[in-house]
């Protein structure tokens, strides 16, 4: 016994590695379908969409790269759908370099499924090196950063784009991120401009952020693949499109996996200790 | 005086751009906003010298025949393409599994990103999954209060997240885990952030006094 | 369009760069030239076209500062509002990046950094200041006792849970701060506070791992998806 | 709700043709303009009392047009608009700083007919040079305060040797370059990806300062790969300065210091190649990290390097405690610099901070007591305290 906790705490990674992918393999092949309950802080943003008139503008702000779809994606195509479905209108920038074309393609994408118009319905601006200094001068007024769109058209001849200065012509921001660039949003837009605030974020930054859902910089928060599958409940999506709900699933086996090699390692450790 | 008037520079600037956020005015503002918009064209210029650097230094592996110099030919090589596709006109056809030239869909040069840069990335990513699990492995030890801390909160919260925690144990892990992420975790998370706070606010204040010098090259 | 070519150089390339897991090999170091190659490429064109040549064209940059001069903009329009001063900073400043490339003079780039550097430091001064100082003490702010009524009638047991909530709150903010004293030694009652602050750290730190565990399975899961789904079609 | 407003004129004109009788309201009264307060100037605060008649029977009152014009007796243009129910606005089209301004109100009934308030200016929209609002006042004394007590210490600093509580991280750094040095290995050296802009880079250029002063001593190679171009300008005039100070400029290798890409996952690619074919004796990962810092570091691990971490990103350091030997969490980065300096004025400011987290814990606990005290004690006297320091 002994002998196998030595040769388990000196086991090569690969093997590790291994474990994790049979891991999550196997559990894709039998769908079981656990509950998720929606949390307070996922519900808010739904909540504040809801409220909305239709004409109103929300400033969208997505920020993430093709990495990170998996877990943002389906949080920014739920929101979208059920901005559009509102019929609330959409300004959009991509600060992120890695995911302009993200941003584009989804905004494009949901606004084909909704029937929305590019320039009266949606107007997507782009991206800027130093997203700090876009977000500020944005602040001021969206053509200081952009006269031009993503497109290369002149902002003024958006017909949404009309009577539409800076921030405070839109009701609330909300940024579907990856990167840091969320602290940008927090600290010059939401701390300088005074415009309440949503965040999608991956699991990862939950944490990070939870602590500004907490002090109320934030209204809204939605973490990770949980936070998606909540979204994607209550705006109702099904089927196929719920990638989150479904993945979810597979998420539990998953994180089982991970304890069982902590536990394992733990045991080995212990055991093999109190022999010396 | 090289290094002088790059302190006085960054001393003015400095200086000016802590005063402005208390200045309603337009003139501060609108020096405000030029002076970002002068940050951009640095920074962009600054790419332009990391490239004459990446190449520079694949050359001078190439020239001096250094093992592995072979990959530096593939590097230059893809680079160069990339960055042609993305300034040929959309009208050059490059064939019909290549596409267009610039940057419009379907070109080579979107092709390149989506179905070159995209997947990679995307892996890589991924593969961070396996690092996780071994990492959790190898360091996660009940070894003293503080690994154990570290070990315990990580498990509850990795259990409580997913539906099968609240499904198998009942909804109390998953309680707890929103327990620990709103009220230790936002804890703890405060006192990091005003810690950092004050020290960026310290290192700031001492680049705008000119004490902090060590970007200006070998400290004083 | 994409076609087999460019799917299976996408394959070849996840595979090759997955390979590394099992060790550094020639086909590890064949993609990650590809990988560098195509992505610095990439940010070549991207940066030129989104950021350097539109500012330093139209009304906002080079051309603009030379073309009509900015004095002579100034004289005629009166307002300072619409010089073109700024632009010719900016390019000036730009050039002198690129002084980099001479030897004999690649000192006069540290003006630029100098630019960019102090604006940066002076704008964070205030913003540090506003969002992760003062901000984070309001919130400090709670009440040890915390009363809460259900239904108009005082509830013990929730007071009691919240007041502890309230109290494990403050406690780990103030012992957390106590952990960063540098200036005074850690030992006796300030040593034990200290102690139990990182005790907090170790929680958020376990609390963000378990975090982290779920983004990245979720990635990686989508990933798996990818390849059983939509590529071998194993899955309905 | 703007889009809307635009169209009432049309609507009305449209009304006014084809209206057979009109009941013209009575006008909004008491109409006060004047320059708005603390805003970048080109802006005039309207304040009036509504028209009696928004709320009657017959054609009640729908909306107000607010027209201005340069002078009294000249034309009136209309230049904004405001819904039936507001007693104020600020307007903010089409004036100019510096002009003085006349502005009236035309109350519109719904049978689109209407009638004006009386003249109100003249007004002369201008820029204020400070801004009074008590949020930016609360900055101010803030400043004062923290500002006040770094500066202190700053000056205090020279006179008398300064305690600092050991880090271990920071003491890893020199027994990490010994250790390089002893295998004849390299040093690697990542400054993390973020921008010359994060406070986490600027700290991790003086620690790489001090790092390439002493490879320059010890001759042990030092390898720097960078992310950001700005950051990578400046790496390389930082380790060029240190072996120019310690004397051994012919020792630089320009080669060492190199940019390798502006993307995140090419970028770590090149250096876990880069860690597992120089196989270097230390790694560094000093100031912004993102997900990579698992890679780096489970990569640096099975290359058999000693680890050493620090950042601001709150989810990184939690994977550098694990996969790294030493981590410095937070704020032990920002102090690195000073640390290793020993420079007073360095120190000095790092109990400047200290002081700076008194009075943090100190407002935090006069908060909470205040909260526990007699309302009227709260009230006065630590409401005090709370209205002049914080924002609420």
């Amino acid at each position: 016994m002994k002998e196998f906790f030595q040769k388990l705490l000196k086991i090569d990674r690969r093997w590790i590695f291994l474990i994790t992918g049979v891991a999550i393999v196997i559990p894709f092949f039998f769908f079981i379908g656990l509950p998720i309950k929606a949390t307070r802080e996922v519900r808010a943003l739904y909540d504040a969409v809801e409220a909305l008139k239709p004409g109103d503008v929300v400033f969208y702000a997505p920020e993430y790269d093709p990495a990170t779809i998996p877990e943002v994606q389906p949080m920014a195509h739920a929101f979208l759908r059920q901005v559009f479905r509102k019929n609330v209108r959409v300004v959009a920038t991509g600060l992120f370099q890695l995911g302009v074309a993200l941003a584009e393609q989804d905004l494009t994408l949901m606004a084909k499924e909704m029937g929305k118009k590019y320039g009266e319905d949606y107007v997507f601006l782009g991206y800027k090196p130093y997203p700090e200094q876009v977000i500020l001068n944005m602040g001021e007024d969206f053509r200081k950063s952009f006269p031009t769109d993503y497109y290369g058209n002149d902002v003024n001849a958006l017909p949404m784009m009309r009577g539409l200065k800076n921030y405070s012509d839109t009701k609330m921001i909300v940024s579907m991120t990856a990167v840091s660039g969320a602290d940008y949003w927090i600290r010059s837009a939401h701390g300088r401009y005074n415009i309440p605030l949503a965040l999608g974020v991956t699991a990862v930054m939950a944490t990070d952020y939870y602590t500004y859902y907490q002090s109320g910089q934030l209204f809204a928060l939605m973490g990770g693949l949980k936070g998606a599958a909540e979204y994607e409940q209550m705006v109702g999506i099904k089927g196929k499109a719920a990638k989150a709900t479904l993945r979810m699933d597979i998420q539990s086996f998953a994180h089982l996996a991970i304890i069982i090699l902590v536990i394992l390692g733990n045991l080995a450790y212990f055991a093999t200790r109190e022999k010396k | 005086m090289r290094k002088e008037i790059p302190l006085v520079i960054m001393v003015a600037c400095g200086v000016f751009m802590a005063i402005q956020f208390f200045v309603p005015h337009e003139l501060p503002a609108l020096i405000y906003q030029n002076l970002n918009k002068t940050v951009q064209v640095v920074g962009a210029v600054a790419l332009v010298l990391g490239i004459v650097s990446l190449l520079s230094l694949h050359f001078a592996k190439i020239n001096r025949r250094q093992p592995g110099y072979g990959y530096s030919y593939i590097l230059i090589a893809f680079f160069f393409m990339m960055a042609a596709s993305g300034f040929l006109p959309a009208k050059v056809n490059l064939g019909s599994f290549l596409g267009t030239g610039d940057r419009v869909e379907g070109s080579f040069y979107l092709n390149l990103y989506n179905y070159v840069l995209t997947p990679v990335q995307a892996t890589m990513f991924a593969l961070l999954a396996f690092f996780i699990a071994s990492a959790a492995f190898r360091a996660f030890r009940a070894r003293s209060v503080i690994a154990t801390l570290l070990l315990l909160t990580a498990i509850i919260v990795m259990i409580g997240r997913v539906p099968i925690g609240p499904f198998v144990l009942g909804d109390w892990i998953s309680d707890l885990a929103d327990w620990i992420m709103a009220v230790p975790n936002a804890a703890a998370k405060r006192a990091v952030i005003v810690g950092v706070g004050l020290g960026i606010l310290s290192l700031s204040l001492k680049m705008v006094l000119g004490i902090e010098r060590a970007w200006l090259g070998g400290g004083r | 369009m994409p076609g087999m070519v460019s799917l299976t150089l996408a394959g070849f390339l996840t595979l090759g760069i997955m390979s590394f897991v099992y060790k550094d090999n020639p086909i590890y170091k064949f993609c990650e030239s590809i990988f560098i190659g195509v992505s610095a490429g990439y940010y070549f064109v991207l940066i030129f076209y989104q950021s350097l040549l539109p500012q330093l064209t139209d009304k906002i940059g080079l051309t603009g500062a030379l073309t009509d001069s900015a004095l002579a903009y100034y004289r005629q329009s009166g307002s300072l509002a619409s010089v073109q001063w700024f632009n010719l900073i900016a390019a000036v400043l730009g050039m002198m990046m690129l002084m980099r490339l001479l030897p004999k003079i690649g000192w006069i780039s540290r003006w630029p950094l100098a630019f960019v550097i102090g604006s940066i430091a002076g704008l964070k001064l205030i913003g540090e200041l506003q969002t992760n100082i003062m901000t984070q003490i309001q919130k400090s702010i709670l009440p040890l006792w915390a009363p809460q009524y259900v239904d108009g009638s005082l509830s013990l047991a929730a007071s009691i849970g919240q007041s502890l909530t309230n109290i494990v709150l403050v406690g780990g903010i103030l012992t957390g701060v106590i952990y960063f004293f540098f200036s005074k030694e850690h030992k006796g009652v300030f040593g034990g506070a200290a102690r139990v602050g990182i005790w907090f750290l170790m929680v958020t730190f376990g609390a963000a791992f378990g975090l982290t565990v779920m983004s990245r399975m979720s990635l990686l899961i989508a990933r798996i998806d990818f390849l059983l789904r939509d590529w071998l079609h194993l899955l309905g | 709700m703007r889009k809307p407003l635009i169209l009432f004129p049309l609507v009305f004109l449209f009304l006014f043709v084809f209206a057979s009788a009109q009941t013209p309201p009575t006008p909004v009264d008491s109409l006060q303009a004047v320059d708005t307060p603390d805003d970048a100037g080109g802006q005039v605060d309207l304040t009036w009392k509504p028209s009696p008649d928004e709320g009657r029977a017959v054609s009640p009152v729908i909306g107000y047009q607010i027209l201005a014009a340069p002078a009294a007796d000249s034309t009136f243009v209309p230049i904004g608009t405001a819904s039936a129910g507001a007693t104020s606005v600020t307007a903010k089209d089409r004036l100019e700083n510096g002009r003085p301004y006349y502005f009236k109100i035309r109350a519109y009934a719904m049978d689109s007919s209407y009638a004006e308030s009386e003249v109100a200016g003249p007004v002369v929209p201008k820029g204020s040079w400070w801004n009074t609002k008590p949020a930016y006042l609360r900055i101010v004394i803030w400043m004062v305060f923290v500002v006040g007590f770094i500066l202190y210490n700053i000056r205090k600093a020279g006179k008398k040797e300064l305690y600092i509580r050991p880090i271990a991280g920071i003491d890893a750094i020199d027994e990490g370059i010994g250790r390089a040095t002893e295998m004849g290995r390299p040093i690697l050296f990542i400054c993390g990806l973020g921008d010359a802009a994060q406070a986490a880079t600027l700290a991790a250029f003086s620690v790489l300062g001090r790092v390439a002063q002493k490879t320059a001593q010890y001759q042990t190679r030092l390898i720097v790969p960078c992310y950001e171009p700005i950051v990578f300008t400046i790496c390389q005039d930082i380790v060029k300065g240190a072996y120019l100070n310690a004397g051994r400029p012919e020792a630089y290798n320009e080669k060492d210091v190199f940019f390798v890409v502006y993307d995140q996952f090419p970028y770590v690619a090149a250096v876990n190649g880069i860690m597992l074919r120089e196989k270097p004796a230390t790694n560094f990962y000093l100031g912004q990290f993102y997900a990579e810092s698992l890679m780096l570091a489970e990569t640096g691990f099975e290359a058999g390097s000693i680890q050493i971490a620090g950042t601001d990103q709150l989810i990184q350091m939690s994977f550098f405690i694990v996969a790294c030997d030493f981590t410095l969490i937070g704020e032990e980065l920002f102090a690195a610099s000073a640390y290793l300096s020993k420079e007073p004025e360095q120190v000095g400011s790092i109990k400047g901070q200290d002081w700076g987290k008194v009075i943090f814990a100190g407002l935090s606990i006069l908060g909470v007591v205040s909260v526990l005290l007699d309302e009227n004690l709260r009230v006065h006297f630590f409401g005090f305290f709370r209205k002049l320091m914080l924002n609420e």
